[in-house]
């Protein structure tokens, strides 16, 4: 078992023409055998990976070709937006949008109109999700984590597949992980799915990876102390980061005094969430 | 991306917005003029991209245009928290019955813009949400349908704004709606909006942020830009796409995503370490962004050591490897690298770098820890 | 029994200090005692009615204030649309909308907004609805109809008086009659309100006044013909009017041909609806 | 309000919407000029408000601009439908490849916008849609989202246009929509949407109707109007606010409401009568519109008697009796008029008709009855 996505995920790839798409659309192509179509508007007609996966101008006709029901977007920012609302409007279940750097105002607009037709979001800016030896949609390496009972949720890309490594090394695999991204408008959110792991069978604790700025760790804090039995180990980034300036992440930036970690980690202490001082450590703390 | 009082207002105008008559000058000459124009009494605001302005001294009410020379004299030789005063803005002076705060910005709870209105304008709105959060009357916007005069009424009656001013309040808002719209805005505020003796509804101050993410929408805005409050290096980074936040300490980092850099940070300080910067190469960083964030890294002479963590995700290891080996054969620096390559192709980066004789940690924790040694003059 | 409205209905008058919304919501008023409440922004505060009726700056408010569920307005059509937008804000159950000349462009907005917040929506262009002796709301004289057992559905206005008052005369009342207006976008339509009509156990049968313009009559045949167990009498006006010109309604036009009297009484004929041959002899075709 | 070709693709032209290079000409010499401007080759279209100006003659091809002149003369003197030809637009001749069609509209049953689009353009619409429909792709419009660019790939798509044209084809369709959107109207049409055959894509037609109810908006439009279409007596019904029609019968009609006046134009015909127009006098109508009104109706010689039907709702009969006569105390007529007041106050308007020696009658069909008997030289 697993959340979101499975070894049964038909998976779309939108800009499976461009530089990065093409790249780590072949990833996921070779992890498993669920990519079964790519849409570049304008190459509808070709063929990728050997002739083995179709490209199509639109969601709807690929969607209608190949039954797709996730898509994975890595179109640039400027499209990124159009891409997830196509996606959205011919049905698609799951959309997961790798782009970053997608103006908020295309978000808040993006993020309504998928309310309204049901379609679920992860990201953007976000590394996608991978449910080992199943599914692999997005850009989080197939090789650093292997098949487990730890459900995995983070802001952040590079710093998960520092945990998910380090998790590796000691033997620990992963059911579900879960990037969902570091800005401030985005799609599922820490409580989405600490509720999808609290109800799979095969998820028996969780780790949860946060980071300055905003208060959905505090929320999430809130959440676990009402609704979650498993355990959840986390970590937040940047205790060091000074105020006023943004990390990177559009999302990452304490704004007069709130959103720091002390302030998250406080929240999930008070509610018995185990708190990692670096990543690696994470992998100890969990249970074995 | 911050813009000036005097940016923001020239959008407001735009949009119909009123604002007080003003320009803006460079040199205090100017100033005179500028009064001299506006009737003799004016004030003059220093157009610096940081709060407390008129603490520090950055605000002058003059009485008549030799009175405005003398002070734009005095506040153009200014800094202000540490930033220069390049520029003030000279504007009339407006009889004050009533200040008024409003602002739009983007509200990350509800993922709608949320137009936040106070009777007590003029003084800091964080201020007052603390203290008197009963005095903060908000309003969220279905980013769909829009803005519409309804809402913008129910502002004005949560306000307690009398009604012979409402139809002034609907076109102010309305176009402040608009300019945080059309200029891709974070926040657009109105801190204070005055109501005038003689009854007119003026935005004495003006504050904007415009989204980065969103400046491709607006080319003409980085004419606007004010390259005062980033540094050089900062500058530069985001030439190469690049986000550089230097710090006080001496281990230089290049760290793939954002999250993991303030993770390596963070462990540095644990072990007694102080970062000299924050750097994010971000993904699918190629050998020529890494040249550059290495040279940036170098241009800041604290720098004792150089810790690079690349955890391979859209970024690929052997593309870091030989960027960062072109780069330290290109400034044959004699500071310290120590680097750990995980991930997409990693080997390969790792084989490359040892041929080379860079040194090379397999765990985070193990880099931290030689890093943090060799800043503080250990060895290995 | 009746549909939409009844003597608890809680009405609230948009525009109640103009010319044209102070006239009728003074009838509406003298006909019952519902009238809770009139908005007009900028005059909140006053009272009218001999102070019996306060006037708000806001739905929101007189929402709260008076528990209006009922929300009947005559505002100018340029302000029309943020009217109606307004009601649904506030949680209106009911809207109706008297107004005429509001463009399509704002109907097409308000309607979509209107369906997501799931008010109900009659008119606009439109004289309102009437539940003999219990409710009022809108235009409909109160004087020319009665308690009974027909529900009237009509797309016109004075010509609904028209046939009420013929049935009056021949002693013949109505359960609910509803004028839905006659612009080409509207809110509840007449296949909306055969449903109610076919649910409500105080009407037995059912007139329909319908046009020239559109296709909604045939649609409403296609009800019929399918779900209607009640009988049906109709009156289609238009049957004299040359094609390509717009008789007043905005959706009153035939256009190339299609639209006509006689393709609408044809559908409607084929179902088994009686049809009039001017609007007093709906009232003799009328079961008594 | 319908909008002519040369105002349509002005509009257009506003909206990055490509057309053909050319102006609007009032006089033959005026249409050489153009064509020798453009280099000699033009169409010469006359600009009047109806479908079938091709076969009507009103569209030619000239080769040079001795014959632009010859053609804009013959065209100029021509009456297409009994509308007289008063300018003509004088257009580039574009070498056509393939001919589109696309237009957005309303959508009444979706109450949405509709884009309409087909590879068969240059045709009538209506007739593709009967006998291929098929070859129309039609798609739904969320009105607040709006048009987005994925939609516009999917019309592209289900016109089966080649990639190659795409790029040009969103500009034009976004184009398209702004327009249709900024201008408040119920049609924008391209009608062919040419594919020339250097690979550009031009709109060698336009039409837009603008809605009525959103003149208000744009009150430039008016401007625009063109009285040639309109009956002076329904120029001046609009300025009373009377919506009114002429026909071609002897019963003038004054009815409120426009179903219960289509009702009375019914129930005369029934009865044998020919109504000579159709006429709303609207909600509220007061003394003074009800005697414009009846001036209106009198302006038609034709008239022999007047049904006036009034059902008080907005409308109160008294305003309606006083109006009357005051307007038949102002024009004196002989004709004869047939009243019948209903609802709200009427019987304070009967009675003030009474006591003027109106005839009035007591329901619809009698007053139909009578008016029928009294156009056909009939006594009562």
């Amino acid at each position: 078992m697993s959340i979101l996505v499975n070894k049964n995920s038909r998976i779309l790839v939108q800009g499976i023409t461009g530089n990065e798409g093409n790249f780590h659309a072949w990833q996921m192509y070779q992890y498993g055998n669920n990519v079964v179509a790519g849409v570049t508007p304008g190459k509808g007609g070709e063929w990728v990976f050997e002739g083995k996966v179709p490209v199509f101008d639109s969601v709807k006709v690929a969607k209608e070709a190949t039954g797709a029901n996730v898509s994975v977007i890595f179109v640039p920012a400027h499209f990124a937006g159009d891409a997830m609302l196509e996606a959205a409007d011919a049905g698609i279940e799951l959309i997961v949008c790798i782009t970053e750097g997608i103006p908020v105002r295309d978000m808040m607009r993006v993020r309504k109109y998928l309310d309204q037709k049901g379609s679920k979001l992860i990201g953007p800016n976000c590394p996608g999700l991978i449910t080992p030896s199943e599914a692999k949609v997005g850009i989080i390496p197939g090789n650093i984590t292997m098949p487990g009972n730890v459900g995995v949720i983070s802001r952040s890309g590079t710093l998960t597949y520092e945990v998910l490594y380090a998790m590796m090394l000691l033997g620990i695999g992963t059911s579900t992980c879960v990037g969902i991204g570091g800005d401030p408008i985005s799609g599922l959110s820490y409580i989405d799915l600490l509720e999808m792991f609290e109800l799979d069978p095969l998820t028996d604790q969780i780790v949860l990876i946060g980071e300055i700025g905003g208060t959905d760790e505090q929320k999430a804090a809130d959440y676990i102390s009402r609704y979650m039995t498993k355990p959840v180990v986390a970590f937040i980034a940047g205790q060091s980061a000074p105020s006023g300036k943004r990390m990177g992440h559009a999302g990452a930036i304490i704004e007069s005094g709130s959103g720091t970690a002390e302030e998250k980690i406080k929240a999930l202490q008070e509610v018995g969430v185990q708190i990692a001082r670096h990543p690696e450590e994470i992998a100890i703390l969990l249970n074995r | 991306m911050k813009l000036h009082e005097y940016q923001s207002k020239k959008i407001f105008d735009r949009f119909d917005v009123p604002i007080p008559k003003g320009r803006v000058a460079n040199i205090a000459s100017e100033a005179k003029q500028i009064a001299e124009e506006l009737g003799g009494r004016v004030v003059i605001k220093s157009q610096v991209l940081v709060g407390g302005r008129g603490k520090a001294g950055g605000i002058k009410l003059a009485r008549d245009p030799k009175q405005a020379k003398e002070f734009a004299t005095e506040i153009l030789g200014m800094e202000i928290k540490g930033l220069p005063v390049r520029k003030i803005l000279v504007d009339e002076i407006v009889d004050i019955d009533q200040e008024i705060y409003l602002g739009i910005t983007n509200d990350r709870t509800c993922r709608q813009p949320v137009v936040i209105a106070s009777s007590s304008g003029g003084i800091d709105i964080e201020e007052v949400a603390q203290i008197s959060p009963e005095k903060i009357f908000k309003l969220s916007i279905d980013p769909l349908l829009g803005l519409q005069d309804f809402q913008v009424r129910d502002i004005a009656l949560g306000i307690d704004l009398k009604h012979e001013y409402w139809k002034q309040f609907i076109k102010i808002l309305r176009g402040l709606y608009r300019a945080y719209l059309d200029m891709d805005a974070t926040l657009a505020e109105i801190n204070p909006l005055v109501i005038t003796k003689d009854k007119r509804l003026i935005a004495l101050d003006a504050k904007m942020i415009i989204d980065d993410n969103a400046l491709f929408r607006h080319p003409e805005m980085m004419e606007l830009r004010d390259l005062d409050v980033e540094a050089p290096a900062e500058i530069e980074a985001q030439k190469y796409g690049l986000s550089y936040i230097k710090l006080d300490g001496d281990i230089g980092c290049m760290v793939n995503g954002a999250g993991l850099a303030m993770a390596t940070m963070d462990i540095i300080s644990q072990f007694g370490g102080k970062p000299a910067n924050f750097l994010d190469i971000g993904g699918g960083a190629g050998a020529t962004k890494v040249a550059a964030a290495l040279k940036i890294i170098l241009s800041d002479p604290n720098v004792k050591v150089i810790l690079i963590n690349i955890f391979g995700g859209i970024t690929r290891c052997d593309e870091v490897a030989k960027g960062l080996l072109s780069a330290l054969a290109d400034v044959k620096t004699k500071v310290p690298v120590v680097v750990r390559l995980v991930g997409t192709n990693a080997e390969e980066g790792r084989e490359l770098l040892a041929n080379a004789n860079v040194q090379t940690a397999n765990t985070l924790v193990e880099a931290a820890n030689i890093s943090v040694r060799l800043s503080t003059g250990g060895k290995l």
